[in-house]
């Protein structure tokens, strides 16, 4: 029991940025956009996070900085993409590199050579009063962090927002029939663009999440593919809030039980088969999931000539 | 120790200009900031720079398909020592070295020596780890020890069993019948996060003293023990000042290796593979006040034993 | 009375990158009056009104609204302006509401969509409209999306309603709806400007007539002379010069040997009602079979059931005495089966790729051009030159991309493609649609032609003019039942308008 | 205006194009370089030393030229597998999975026939599985995106981690060194090596591998029906359903092929370079070629001079950071910001090219189109 509970507390620790950077993926790509820069996001985020938090001695601002940061790089790739109209995929990559570059670089221009990490205190963890007595749950979801919480509320407000308000409604046109909102008086570009800096910020916080909240350092490895794994969460998650709300956490735990195995240590099992149990996990699910609903015209430019 | 006195002599005796003469390469496969193996060996380096004069290149994150490529590099360019830090560096040393006569190759943790002018030198690692597990073994509470390690290559294996052997070992002296180890392997040298939520699921099954031997991802490791309040051992750097809960450390020390290499292979007194271990001074351990009486008095016999030659490690090789 | 001055341009311009779309246009629209606007593809007439509701930007010219200067840069000062547009191709979300389509853009915060819905709906109830406003636009059919744009209008309270070819895509009934609505909505004081291809609503509809050519106003109908301007005059303005006269079919000898047969043909998708059942007719050498009906009746499924494109039922289907049931379109391309498919831009082109690409589309497992798996590009390209010569394409050769060009050319080269895959049989669905006259006159000439060569032809159109000028003889298609098949001549046209509406027995078919 | 004044009109346009993709590549990649090079004093280094050492360094001898080619070898395949795809609309960024794919059958069969046969034997074998297995690879992303409608760019990416950690998993395991000590497999004869081609260089055949490739991959695309069909399903897969040519089919097509190329890299690599397998190597030639296969404009030719170009910055990088102070990720910085201008560029050329075509027609004067 006392196992179980461990591991789940862990599987919702992990599933936090996941759900975080899928929730910045929904926004954007309810609109069209595709913000294939997550990798690249959330490195920044990480990297910009813990600089922050690591100088100024405050998380907060670690967090702060970390959602300009990866503010920053969505506002570069949505200014190639949808005002350049420069090929989405293909952008990512591009900035996936250059990223990568400029964070191992300025990391060594800002702090020189290192022998012992630098280290910044992490995010602790708070329990909620009265929620987190409920046995079981309580210790799994009402004992996390500030910003597992704030993922938590996120959520539901994302989903009003999209499903709810005017604004969503533009969003999601924006991703089904650009020119519609187009003659219906609204700016497609803008409503993509400011869609993808959303998409930047939230991506910002989930890189910082690994360095503030679970290391409390920063490596050019800390998100090793991670942003990845937000962005087919938001597919799985049929571009819904709440979708990926439940696959972050299926993720968690798939994560969390691939840990929990591997630490047994069984030579039986090739310990390998669960560091790639994500990835094969997003595959299966892939393939699996037939209802999923894609925007009508995700990831495709909109040309517009006038 | 020894070589350092050696050193300082020499400095005296003023003929460092000789090493400030050498073309010396230093070639690393990962970042000088990993704080680990990478960053011990540059401080190797800057050791040999500081102690004899000599102006050591530092070449790093060199990846694994341009081995070949940057051995031969110096080689053409007619370096006197090209050195590098990994045995993943053997084969292509052993592919290049013969090519070069004039330039000696030298793999540290390497073990082949094809040629004349290959001089690997060797950690015996093991020895090291050995010390580590006395360590754990006087730490530890309930006997349950958890280790990690990078990825599963033969000397890791090797530095894993007898650190097990030890730890269980004195464990069990200590009136903890039933200790146990349990390892597993991270599949990755960098990854911090894999260290820090491998360490605490392994703390959760039990083990409360954690040992792991990677790069970067050792320092996830070391954070999960923290948070945890299990105790860490740390290896191949000085981990100590990290957390408080490292209670200590064996530090590969290179900077004292470095010069001593060097120096052999100026006077040409080093010559085909070499092995370095506790007696050579390659391994410092470090104790923090957290370890007992007891267990520095173990950990000083141990290293003298095994300076001595007096204790077989071999034995628990599990392959 | 003269009527009041509401929207003015003055010397409107716009250029394109490779075309000057809009030269020196000017024009004015009153209160209270249907303007109708003519030309041929391409004369500038989508463009001028997009102007108008700031799609696009005018590279020189002013707009006047009541009189006063304005600088419309996004449709959202024009719709401020009360100036409403329904495209040529709708700007509808098929995935959204009714309701939603309708509010979008025009709505802040919180949406009660209770409230709205039921808003809508009163506005289409109001105005005889059978739209559900809680229905997803996907589920409706292109008369109903029409519907809901105009309702867009209606929501916004707009003065002026600009319709690009609203009739192109409707049934002849649906287009008679649309006409009622418009006099209606102009009776109420409002504005309508009307792009259009068919005299026959200009005629009908309109208070004042421009024409475009080539982007300038080529001719202007003032009020008092719309009654009595002549169809040809306004041919004249459009083109430049009149159009030559089709020598219509009928009472030529009678090939005897039938070339192609369907029978029994059905397509029932499970749990639904069939698309086609018990189709059989049969199409002699030579003679073009039309086939009439309101759109929607089963014309595109019977062709691509013909073609290979859709697995039936029941039903054979036989090619000179070849059983051509079960093959593949490829194997049907090889036995020499042409099809012009209704939605050029989706199944019969690609507009990414040169002319001699898309002449090479259906021909890539043919041994045609292709020699072990290598093109002849260089025999394709002289293909391509030739057709380009023989059909007065417009283009300067071969290599540009067939979207560069305008949309009868691009038919012309569709067509030529089809007429030269389909030896046997060639299949014309919708072949004019969307097209002006000069075009429509040469799809005509060419279709008459492969008759002449001893092809079976079988044409789909819902215009009923067409038919007549065509066919040899008429088949009825409603609810995927043939209705009957008649010698053209033998039958009137009113009694075809029943029969397409669905009144009348199902008579013994091959008179 | 006659037909030839037209045709003319259209060379003229033609070679002012090509003049303008030179003009527009050139300056991005330049300012790609004063971009990373900017940053350069930050670290104590010289910007002006850092570009000469870049170029005298890598131009000093012909081992270090040759080392472009070294590596431009495998970036030309990695580049085509993406470009090829491309042109049917599809995103295969699985190349660096299908890449590994190809090395681990590639040193697969190297070490198990090597020494029992002729070296050319064993070379063309290893060159039939290299490429069977990328190829297999690729075919299943192909079958689940025509079978399942599943997104291939998301599967494509995911399917290099798994094969990853399966490449992984058998360099512990079955294809371990015969010492068992690290993650790698013994050295391949040297019968399977690759033949040097250039003296006083370590270029193998390889880069003629390659080049051929691209050849054969452009022939295939423009001049062979298979490739004309791929390209019209790219385009417009309804069309290409209307004309008797199956998209799903075209699908699989291009992926096994795109596949294909990305396995011979792995050939190329293992047999022509490394010798061995091991982990952890080239994780970036994926990324790479899908930046190579940009700059090329999926052009299967235009793609050899991308790949060199690469090929330049990396090997200039690394002489770099051999000379200087300069850290390693400096390449990254090079390479990012290179293909952010080039990308930037496309943009820039297309809107120029735009506005002077609207100023010609406004010279010509009232002419209408
Ligand atoms: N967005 C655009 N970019 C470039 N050229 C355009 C664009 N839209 C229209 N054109 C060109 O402008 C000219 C006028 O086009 P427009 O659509 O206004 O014609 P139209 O009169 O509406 O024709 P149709 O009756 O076929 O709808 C055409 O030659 C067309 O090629
Ligand atoms: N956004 C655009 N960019 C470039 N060219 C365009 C654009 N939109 C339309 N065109 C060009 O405009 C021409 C005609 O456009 P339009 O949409 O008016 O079609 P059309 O020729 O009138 O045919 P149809 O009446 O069947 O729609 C074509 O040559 C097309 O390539
Ligand atoms: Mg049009
Ligand atoms: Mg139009």
């Amino acid at each position: 029991m006392n196992n179980l509970t461990n591991l789940l507390t862990r599987a919702f620790f992990m599933s936090t940025p996941l759900v975080l950077g899928a929730l910045g993926e929904v926004i954007a790509e309810r609109t069209g956009m595709m913000v294939t820069a997550v990798e690249g996001i959330f490195l920044i985020g990480a990297w910009g996070g813990f600089i922050g938090a690591y100088i100024s001695g405050n998380i907060w601002l670690g967090f702060l900085i970390a959602m300009f940061c990866g503010l920053t790089v969505a506002a570069l790739y949505a200014l190639t993409t949808v005002y350049m109209n420069q090929h989405q995929i293909v952008m990512g990559t591009a900035i996936a590199i250059l990223v990568s570059g400029f964070c191992t670089f300025f990391y060594r221009v800002i702090f020189g050579i290192q022998t012992t990490p630098l280290k910044v205190l992490v995010l602790p963890n708070m329990e909620i009063p009265i929620l987190s007595k409920i046995p079981f749950l309580g210790a799994i979801i009402f004992s996390q962090n500030m910003i597992t919480y704030c993922t938590y509320i996120l959520v539901p407000i994302v989903f009003f927002i999209i499903f709810k308000t005017s604004l969503g409604l533009t969003l999601r046109s924006c991703g089904e029939n650009p020119e519609a909102v187009d003659a219906a008086g609204l700016n497609v570009r803008l409503v993509r663009f400011g869609a993808v800096l959303v998409a930047g910020s939230l991506g910002g916080i989930a890189g910082a999440y690994y360095s503030l909240c679970n290391v409390g350092m920063y490596t050019s490895e800390i998100i090793s593919g991670r942003g990845w794994i937000a962005f087919g969460i938001c597919f799985l998650g049929n571009w819904n809030p709440l979708g990926a709300l439940i696959f972050g956490i299926v993720f968690g735990i798939s994560e969390a039980i691939g840990i929990y195995v591997k630490a047994l240590g069984l030579s039986t099992i090739p310990s390998e088969l669960f560091s790639a149990l994500p990835y094969i996990l997003v595959i299966i699910l892939t393939v699996c999931r037939k209802e999923l609903r894609v925007p009508n015209r995700l990831g495709a430019k909109y040309l517009k000539e006038n | 120790k020894e070589s350092k006195a050696e050193a300082q002599e020499s400095v005296k005796e003023g003929d460092n200009s000789d090493y400030a003469g050498m073309k010396i390469v230093l070639i690393l496969p990962g970042s000088i900031d990993d704080q680990s193996w990478n960053a011990s060996n540059n401080a190797g380096a800057k050791q040999c720079d500081k102690e004899l004069g000599t102006k050591i290149e530092v070449v790093e994150s060199v990846p694994v398909e341009e081995f070949e490529q940057t051995f031969t590099e110096y080689g053409e360019k007619g370096y006197d020592l090209v050195m590098s830090a990994g045995s993943q560096f053997d084969e292509a040393c052993a592919a290049v070295a013969p090519q070069y006569p004039k330039t000696v190759y030298t793999v540290i943790n390497g073990t082949k020596s094809d040629s004349e002018n290959m001089v690997p030198v060797f950690p015996k690692e093991y020895e090291g780890s050995y010390i580590a597990g006395i360590i754990a073994g006087y730490t530890t509470k309930n006997g349950n020890f958890a280790t990690m390690g990078g990825e599963s290559n033969l000397a890791m294996v090797h530095l894993l069993d007898t650190y097990e052997a030890a730890a269980v070992e004195v464990a069990k002296s200590r009136g903890i019948a039933d200790a146990k180890a349990n390892r597993s392997f991270l599949n990755t040298w960098t990854d911090v996060s894999i260290g820090k939520a491998m360490t605490s699921q392994m703390i959760d099954n039990g083990a409360d003293t954690v040992f792991c031997y990677s790069n970067e991802a050792t320092s996830g490791a070391i954070q999960a023990t923290a948070e945890k309040k299990a105790k860490f051992v740390g290896f191949a750097a000085n981990k100590n000042t990290e957390s408080d809960c490292v209670v200590g450390s064996v530090d590969m020390a290179w900077a004292n290796v470095y010069p001593w290499i060097i120096k052999g292979i100026k006077s040409g007194e080093l010559k085909g593979a070499q092995e370095v271990g506790v007696k050579e001074g390659v391994f410092e351990t470090i104790l923090t006040d957290q370890c007992s009486d007891e267990c520095k008095a173990a950990v000083e016999k141990a290293t003298e034993d095994i300076t001595a030659g007096k204790l077989d490690l071999k034995q628990y090789f599990s392959n | 009375m003269e009527k009041k001055i509401l929207v003015e341009l003055k010397h409107v311009s716009k250029r394109f990158a490779k075309v000057l779309a809009n030269d020196d246009v000017s024009m004015e629209i009153k209160e209270g009056e249907v303007v109708a606007l003519l030309g041929e593809n391409g004369a500038g007439k989508s463009t001028i009104m997009k102007i108008l509701y700031g799609l696009y930007h005018a590279t020189s010219g002013e707009i006047f609204i009541h009189g006063e200067k304005r600088d419309i840069s996004s449709p959202k000062e024009a719709i401020a302006s009360g100036i409403s547009m329904i495209q040529q191709h709708f700007s509808l979300i098929p995935a959204h509401t009714v309701t939603e389509n309708i509010i979008l853009g025009h709505c802040k915060g919180k949406i009660d969509y209770k409230a709205k819905e039921k808003e809508i709906q009163d506005l289409a109830d109001k105005y005889h409209f059978a739209v559900n406003a809680g229905e997803y636009v996907k589920n409706l059919t292109v008369g109903a999306q029409q519907k809901v744009e105009i309702l867009k209008a209606l929501y916004l309270n707009s003065k002026i309603l600009i319709m690009d070819e609203p009739t192109a895509v409707l049934t002849p009934q649906e287009a008679e709806i649309l006409m009622q609505f418009v006099r209606e909505y102009v009776a109420k004081g409002n504005s309508v400007v009307f792009i259009t291809h068919k005299m026959k609503e200009v005629m009908e509809v309109s208070d004042r007539i421009i024409v475009l050519r080539n982007g300038r106003v080529s001719g202007t109908i003032n009020e008092e002379e719309v009654k009595s301007v002549k169809e040809t005059e306004l041919v004249n303005m459009m083109i430049g010069h009149a159009l030559e006269v089709l020598k219509s079919p009928g009472g030529e000898e009678e090939n005897p040997k039938v070339r192609f047969s369907v029978s029994h043909l059905s397509i029932i998708p499970k749990d639904e009602v069939p698309i086609l059942s018990d189709v059989s007719f049969e199409i002699r050498g030579g003679e073009v079979l039309g086939f009439a009906g309101v759109s929607g009746n089963g014309q595109q499924e019977l062709c691509e059931a013909i073609y290979g494109a859709r697995t039936i039922n029941t039903g054979e289907i036989v090619l000179d005495g070849e059983d051509v049931t079960h093959l593949s379109i490829t194997e049907r391309i090889r036995k020499g089966i042409g099809y012009l498919a209704s939605d050029r831009y989706k199944y019969g082109m690609v507009s990414d790729m040169s002319l001699s690409e898309n002449l090479m589309l259906k021909a890539s497992y043919l041994e045609r051009w292709v020699k072990h798996g290598i093109i002849q590009w260089k025999k394709v390209n002289q293909d391509t030159e030739k057709i380009i010569a023989d059909y007065k394409v417009k283009a300067p050769d071969y290599s540009v991309n067939i979207g560069s060009l305008s949309g009868g050319n691009q038919q012309k080269l569709v067509v030529a493609r089809e007429v030269d895959m389909g030896r046997n049989l060639v299949i014309f669905d919708q072949p004019t649609r969307g097209l002006d006259l000069g075009a429509i006159n040469y799809v005509h000439k060419t279709i008459l032609k492969e008759k002449e060569l001893g092809k079976s032809i079988l044409l789909v159109s819902t215009e009923l003019s067409e038919i007549f000028a065509l066919s040899d003889r008429i088949a009825v298609l409603y609810k995927g039942r043939i209705m009957g098949i008649y010698r053209n001549g033998e039958i009137s046209t009113d009694r075809i308008g029943l029969l397409m509406a669905g009144v009348g027995e199902k008579e013994a078919t091959n008179g | 205006m006659d037909k030839r004044e037209q045709r003319k009109k259209l060379s003229f346009t033609n070679t002012q194009s090509i003049f303008d993709v030179l003009f527009w590549t050139a300056l991005a990649i330049i300012l790609g370089l004063v971009a990373s090079f900017i940053f350069l004093p930050l670290l104590g280094v010289n910007p002006f030393y850092a570009v000469s050492v870049m170029f005298s360094e890598t131009f000093s001898s012909t081992f270090n030229m040759g080392n472009i080619l070294i590596k431009t070898a495998p970036l030309i395949l990695t580049g085509l597998a993406f470009a090829f795809t491309y042109k049917a609309n599809l995103y295969n960024i699985g190349a660096q999975g299908q890449f590994y794919a190809g090395c681990i059958c590639a040193s697969t069969v190297s070490l198990s026939l090597g020494g029992k046969m002729p070296g050319f034997v064993v070379i063309l074998f290893s060159l039939i599985a290299a490429v069977l297995g990328g190829a297999i690879i690729g075919l299943i992303i192909g079958f689940l995106k025509a079978k399942f409608n599943a997104n291939e760019f998301l599967i494509s990416m995911m399917s290099t981690y798994v094969i990853q950690y399966v490449m992984q998993l058998l360099l512990r395991t079955l294809l371990q060194e015969s010492k068992h000590e690290y993650l790698k497999t013994d050295y391949l004869d040297k019968s399977t090596w690759l033949p040097k081609i250039l003296p006083g260089t370590s270029v193998s055949l390889g880069i003629v591998f390659s080049v051929l490739t691209a050849i054969i991959a452009w022939y295939i695309l423009y001049r062979t029906s298979m490739g004309y069909r791929i390209r019209v399903t790219g385009l417009n897969q309804d069309a290409a359903r209307m004309s008797g040519i199956a998209p799903r089919r075209q699908y699989m097509i291009a992926f096994a092929i795109s596949g294909a190329m990305a396995g011979l890299a792995g050939l190329v690599e293992v047999n022509g370079m490394q010798h061995m397998l091991l982990t952890g190597f080239d994780t970036q030639i994926g990324s790479y070629g899908i930046g190579i296969a940009i700059l090329a404009n999926a052009n299967p030719l235009a793609v050899i001079p991308a790949a060199l170009l690469f090929g330049f910055l990396q090997v200039g990088g690394t002489a770099l950071g051999h000379a200087s102070d300069a850290p390693a990720s400096v390449i990254d910085l090079l390479q990012g910001f290179v293909m952010l201008f080039v990308l930037m560029s496309f943009f820039f050329r297309r809107k120029i090219e735009l506005d002077r075509l609207k100023k010609k027609k406004v010279q010509e004067g009232g002419e209408v189109a």
